[in-house]
């Protein structure tokens, strides 16, 4: 580049219509529209492949795959429709080279830049998205904020084993538990641990997911608001049977909450305030 | 020196192999049958562990000395310097085909040599990839059991890995730079050498690792996980840090050979984009590297010295192993990404006819890629609970690589736009890359954003994702290099009217197949499970049935390399009408390259000028020049 | 399959050869210095997170820095024996140099047998299963090996640089040479004061034993 | 024409020998199938979910791993503890299960005191040489037996673990092996499914957790659980 001027674009003819004007834009608009739109028609599909949610964080969670899957729509649809249009228009096919060679333009710097503002715009958006989330998203930066006149969180101590989850709820007496019961809309506190290797704690439906480290104490927390079974997985390697380390996640009615822990042998009687407030 | 080849090397191997291990042996077990009865269990494990290393170190020793890696510095201590004849001799000159099996430094030999090496690396990773998808196919499936399947998801990752960080600068890095830039060989002909054969020595203890008990963990090999895995383990951290000493070796002879010794007259804006390309990724294995092999080191230290940097009871930490692991582990996939892509930016001006849309541009985000991607390891522990407070940072930082990229991606079909687009293979493996590479970017989008990541990490979607950059983009590219750079290599044309047909077959079965795993990683499978919940059956099935396909298209693309290398039309020594100098010096290349040393006066993209007379030689082309 | 056989060997000046080499020998020694780092770091790391309060358990004592500084003052003395010799190769004062390079070999060794002394004399109980007892004891023995292996390395570079010295094989213009050789004495020196800095004024774990993040 | 048979020719055989050498490395690398050993149904009994046949299994425990079926991670090893006769189970679904363990093994402490406990069976009990017990004191595990699973919507949740009270290994008895604890408990199947269960206390290789070794080899301790 150094001995040949910046050509801009030196078309021999005659100077070119504006690039909007172009009948090549015009085209490659039409596809990118086209490709958009079926793209857009989409997006419910990741939120629909992730199944039902069980807590708000997991709204959340498929919220923003809709987004991104939107937002990535258009920008995957510009890429392909000048690649098709190009590869479709543009076309030479023979056994030997072309005799004429292609216009001699270098670069077009307003394009260049537009499109490095424009990434940049997407990237802020994405990451002011990511950053406003993370409130939410407990695992990653801290505990979730609790909401205003809510119960006093429940702490369950989870702790990994190799290939089993075992949980225990110190307030209640110590209870110990293969399957993990938890009250309706009430905050729950994971302790998450781990006896033997690095696991990861994850609750599929509830969007929790946190490593369970031995020597480490992680903290994540969740308010479930579906009842129903769901899925907790190990979503970390952790030896012969990680594919079995799986168990429920069982979220009830805090009565029937209260009932399995008194079934269970819970010694300390849950206070009847925090029961009036959980029943409501 | 003479004497040394490939023969002699296993043989001084196997002698070095079967000592260390008595040796071994004698020096740490006899002391502790003499003290008490019966040794302490954690004792005999420190002390298999010990053996297995002292064994496969006088593998790779012996196999050196085998070969005459250490000739060079011994001959150097003692003061007796090569001779131009027997450095010649080294250079592989007169030896027919046996120079492919000696310590020889012609840069054009390494190439060769490490191009084979790659192909049959990835010929194993891809056999290992059908075993795991059948094991996959359905729900309940005993076909491998668990730990045979957990130690070929470790070896076909580590494989994987291992082929595709030297698949362009092995076998183009060496053997097309050189000439790319004027040289005459590299700029240290023996480190050349053994850089290749470092890893030649290692891939048998490394192919070894399933049948001396496995290793299943994954190839990320976390600890303390790797701590309870059998001496196959051993097997991986000692591959791990030969490897890098290998890599090390290899990036500083590659950048001082594109820092240093580009002809006369080739500015840094006249040299071609591939060679930044190269320079980036061997330049960044270069820092990154050594931390992987250090913790590949402490993890051996651990298992055979009785150290305790990863055990909890010990004070240690399977956070330091993670840091240290994505400290190499994120740059690795650039390693491995951007050569490729610089190779389709070279390749593409010229089944365009026009100049690379951007030059500026290109640079300007390789190197951006390259600085960002040490500052990013941490999104892969978002959700380990190590420092949660960062994960803004990082999240940024990470999420700003995809403005370089794009980037690259302007780049791309800037130079498509309004060119002569001559179709043929390598072209076609822009599109693919442009399709599969635009997928791979967006999803790691999504991955590096906590949200996402929150539910998506660990699970299929992330091995669906880096599937879609490294063998979507990484491989593709390469699959194009190769076909690109072939009549030069070896002399002969690739037959593309077949060829075509492997490399579509394998680009279909490839999105089939990764499709199928991005649905079953949205619906939460895990990664790296050998058996699975009925929900996910459908997605695992397609899974498995592009992966078969895959594999045909793969074969047929071998059969085709190998067809085309040994009885293809030969080819003369521009056939694409190129202008970068490796196309103008005559097919088969000579010894030295360049009897005179050509002088730059433009960049190699001046497609579309009237008077093509870009890349002056002293040397006039020879046209058709044949065996 | 060459074209010619008719090939003659291309030698370029020393001076490109030097500045080529010198180049690469400053990319490995980059290569080294991310291992070292690791090293670093891992020390650091450990000590800040005091596992189960393992870092240093109870009843352990710290190495008296002594030896560590004494290594490294036989490495700094080298390392000035070493440059200063090779300065006054390129001065041409080819047998100033060599008698310097025997006595930074010598150097090399002595520092190497102290290193290796040091390793022997760690007072760190091994269990009876033959465990280092808290990650203090690992990272100290893992630093000091691999300080030895440095100087190992050292010894082989100085011993070759003596015995060419000795052969006549160094004059003004392949003075870059044992230039070379000293970048690498300089960097070998570096991480031995870094770590030694470290590992003298960064001992008792800030952190408290306890179980948490 | 024939050029281009020729080339056909040799493309099929390059695919063949390419699935040929998939093929190869599987059948080296596959599981052999297991010994299965299947519950034994003895009429049927009462419970409080109705009218349920009553399957048998007995399973012996042993320090090292000379007895039993083992997988193709190369047979018995001395050094590695084992269950037997076999480790692949197989039950009649909806039925109650007895199973019998004969603990040859000494022991030690326990990792997590959890796995001391019973869990999942009937009543939540357990026998220990005919003695009902709920939990064991964390230092004198042998080993124990635990069952999961992998939950999905049509696969029922189930989980037992029972701990094994350590042999004492002073006592030798006829077979060379110490004189046996025999641990017995019973719990319901569901619906078919395959289930898997493993040993949680950490009696394998490794300088930490010791999972390694046999606790990481299926066949020793570990195994399928065929609800069918």
């Amino acid at each position: 580049m150094t001995d040949t001027a910046v050509h801009q674009t030196e078309d021999p003819p005659a100077p070119e219509p504006p690039g909007w004007k172009r009948p090549e834009v015009r085209s490659i608009a039409l596809i990118w529209l086209v490709l958009t739109i079926v793209g857009e028609c989409l997006v419910w599909i990741p939120s629909w492949l992730m199944g039902p949610s069980a807590s708000t964080q997991m709204d959340d969670i498929k919220q923003t795959m809709t987004l991104f899957t939107a937002m990535s729509a258009p920008v995957a649809a510009v890429i392909w429709a000048i690649m098709i249009y190009s590869v479709a228009r543009w076309r030479y096919t023979g056994d030997e080279p072309p005799e004429d060679d292609a216009p001699d333009f270098r670069t077009n710097s307003p394009v260049v830049l537009l499109w490095s503002i424009l990434s940049g715009v997407l990237t802020l958006v994405v990451f002011i998205w990511g950053m406003l989330k993370i409130a939410a998203i407990p695992a990653a930066g801290g505990l979730a904020a609790l909401p205003a006149g809510a119960m006093p969180p429940m702490v369950v101590e989870v702790t990994g084993n190799q290939w089993v989850w075992n949980f225990t709820y110190p307030e209640l007496g110590n209870i110990q538990s293969d399957v993990l019961y938890l009250p309706l809309d009430r905050t729950t506190l994971f302790d998450v641990t781990s006896a033997d290797v690095i696991h990861s704690f994850w609750i599929v439906e509830m969007g929790v997911k946190v490593d369970a480290t031995p020597g480490q104490l992680t903290k994540t927390d969740v308010v479930p608001h579906s009842i129903g079974s769901f899925d907790v997985r190990c979503a970390e390697l952790c030896g012969l049977l990680h594919a079995a380390m799986e168990t429920q996640a069982k979220v009830v009615t805090q009565e029937e909450f209260d009932a399995w822990a008194q079934d269970k042998g819970a010694e300390v009687p849950i206070e009847p305030a925090a029961q009036e407030e959980g029943g409501a | 020196m003479r004497r040394l080849n490939i023969i002699t090397a296993i043989v001084f191997g196997l002698i070095g192999t079967i000592a260390a291990h008595y040796l071994a042996t004698i020096i740490f077990v006899m002391p502790v049958l003499e003290g008490d009865a019966e040794a302490p269990s954690g004792l005999v494990w420190l002390l298999e562990n010990r053996i297995a290393f002292t064994t496969m170190f006088g593998w790779v020793v012996g196999f050196m000395i085998g070969i005459g890696a250490f000739s060079g510095p011994v001959r150097w201590v003692l003061g007796k310097d090569l001779t131009d004849e027997e450095a010649l001799f080294l250079a592989g000159k007169d030896q027919g085909i046996g120079r492919y099996f000696r310590f020889t430094t012609d840069h054009k030999v390494v190439g060769i040599q490490y191009l084979v090496i790659t192909m049959v690396l990835l010929g194993v990773g891809g056999t290992l990839a059908m075993l795991i998808r059948t094991n996959l196919m359905t729900p309940d499936s005993a076909f491998l059991g668990p730990t045979t399947y957990n130690t070929l998801v470790g070896m076909h990752g580590i494989i994987m890995i291992v082929a595709t960080i030297i698949m362009i600068t092995g076998p183009f890095g060496n053997f097309i730079l050189p000439i790319m830039i004027g040289a005459r060989d590299m700029a240290f002909p023996r480190l050349n050498a053994l850089s290749f054969w470092l890893i030649a020595s290692v891939v048998p203890v490394l192919l070894s690792v399933p049948f001396i008990g496995g290793m299943p963990t994954g190839w990320t090999a976390y600890n303390p996980l790797a701590d309870q895995a059998p001496i196959g383990m051993d097997g991986f951290a000692f591959t791990i840090i030969v490897f890098a000493i290998s890599s090390a070796v290899a990036g500083a002879n590659i950048t001082t050979t594109a820092v240093k010794m580009r002809t006369r007259g080739m500015t840094w804006t006249r040299t071609p984009i591939f060679v930044f390309g190269v320079v980036a990724s061997v330049g960044l294995a270069i820092p990154a590297f050594p931390t992987f092999m250090a913790a590949q080191v402490l993890s051996g230290l651990d298992r055979g010295v009785g150290t305790t940097f990863y055990d909890a009871s010990g004070g240690g930490s399977g956070w330091l192993y993670a840091n240290l692991f994505w400290l190499m582990g994120h740059p690795e996939v650039y390693v491995i990404l951007i050569p490729a892509l610089a190779a389709l930016l070279e390749l593409t001006p010229v089944f365009t006819r026009r100049p690379l849309f951007s030059f500026k541009a290109a640079v300007v985000a390789i190197s951006g890629i390259v600085g960002l991607s040490i500052l990013v390891w941490a999104h892969h522990m978002y959700i380990s609970g190590w420092a949660p407070k960062l994960g803004g940072p990082f999240m940024l930082t990470t999420e700003i690589i995809s403005i370089p990229t794009g980037l690259l991606f302007l780049v791309f079909i800037g130079t498509m736009w309004r060119g002569r687009i001559w179709t043929r293979l390598p072209m076609m493996a822009v599109y693919a890359m442009l399709w599969n590479f635009v997928i791979g970017g967006i999803t790691g989008v999504y991955l590096s954003d906590i949200p996402a990541d929150e539910a998506m990490h660990g699970s299929m979607f992330v091995t669906a994702h880096f599937h879609y950059t490294l063998m979507g983009a990484a491989l593709t590219g390469t699959m194009g290099a190769l076909v690109y750079w072939f009549p030069k290599m070896t002399g002969r044309m690739f037959d593309e009217r077949l060829g075509k047909w492997g490399f579509w077959i394998a680009q279909v079965g490839f999105n089939v197949t990764f499709l199928g795993m991005f649905m079953v990683g949205f619906a939460g499978q895990p990664r790296r499970v050998f058996n699975y919940s009925e929900v996910f059956a459908t997605g695992n099935f397609i899974s498995t049935m592009g992966a078969y396909t895959i594999g045909i298209g793969m074969l047929i693309f071998m059969y085709v390399v190998i067809s085309s290398w040994s009885r293809g039309a030969i080819a003369s020594s521009n056939p694409w009408k190129a202008k970068t100098l490796e196309w103008q010096v005559p097919t088969p290349v000579p010894l030295e390259n360049f009897d005179v040393l050509p002088i730059i006066t433009s960049d190699p993209y001046g497609y579309g000028r009237p008077s093509p007379d870009l890349a002056a030689t002293d040397q006039a082309p020879k046209e058709g020049a044949s065996l | 399959m060459t074209m010619t056989t008719e090939v003659h060997l291309h030698h370029d000046d020393p001076d490109t050869v030097g500045s080529r080499e010198r180049f690469g020998v400053a990319l490995l020694i980059v290569a080294d210095i991310a291992f070292v780092f690791s090293l670093v770091f891992t020390y650091t790391y450990l000590r800040f997170l005091n596992t189960d309060g393992a870092w240093m358990p109870e009843g352990m004592v710290a190495a008296a820095p002594g030896e560590t500084w004494l290594v490294t003052g036989a490495m700094i003395l080298g390392l000035v024996v070493f440059a200063l010799g090779a300065r006054d190769l390129k001065a041409g004062k080819q047998p100033k140099f060599r008698r310097a390079a025997w006595i930074a070999l010598v150097l090399s060794i002595i520092a190497l047998v102290l290193q290796i002394q040091q390793m022997r004399n760690f007072n760190f109980s091994l269990g009876e299963k033959g465990y280092f007892a808290g990650t203090y004891s690992s990272s100290m023995m893992t630093l000091a090996g691999a300080n030895a292996f440095h100087l190992t390395l050292t010894a082989i570079i100085t011993l070759g640089m003596a015995n060419r010295a000795r052969l006549g094989k160094y004059n003004e213009p392949t003075s870059w040479q044992p230039r070379l050789a000293t970048y690498w004495w300089l960097w070998v020196t570096i991480s031995a004061v870094v770590v030694g800095l470290m590992t003298t004024f960064l001992v008792a774990s800030p952190s408290l034993p306890s179980m948490g993040t | 024409m024939r050029r281009f048979m020729i080339r056909a020719f040799f493309l099929v055989v390059t695919i063949a020998i390419g699935v040929g050498f998939v093929v190869g490395a599987g059948v080296l690398l596959a599981q052999p199938a297991p010994a299965v050993q299947v519950a034994e149904v003895r009429g049927t009994v009462q419970t409080p979910q109705g009218e349920l046949p009553h399957a048998f299994l007995k399973l012996e425990s042993y320090p090292d791993s000379m007895q039993g079926f083992h997988g193709p991670d190369g047979g018995a090893h001395p050094d590695w503890v084992t269950f037997g006769p076999q480790t692949a189970l197989q039950v009649p679904a909806h039925s109650l299960v007895t199973i019998t363990v004969l603990q040859h093994d000494g022991g030690e402490v326990i990792t997590n005191d959890y796995f001391a406990k019973v869990h999942g069976t009937v009543d939540g009990v357990a026998q220990l040489n005919g003695e009902p017990f709920t939990q064991i004191p964390p230092d004198t595990v042998g080993h124990t037996w635990t069952l999961h699973g992998i939950p999905s919507p049509d696969q029922d949740q189930v989980f037992v673990s029972v701990p094994l009270q350590a042999a004492n290994e002073e006592v030798v008895g006829e077979n060379g092996y110490p004189v046996p604890n025999e641990v017995t408990f019973s719990f319901y199947t569901g619906d078919p499914g395959l289930y898997y269960w493993n040993c949680e206390f950490p009696c394998g290789d490794g300088t930490y957790a010791n999972f390694g070794g046999a606790m990481s080899a299926e066949g020793y301790m570990a195994g399928t659980f065929t609800v069918l």
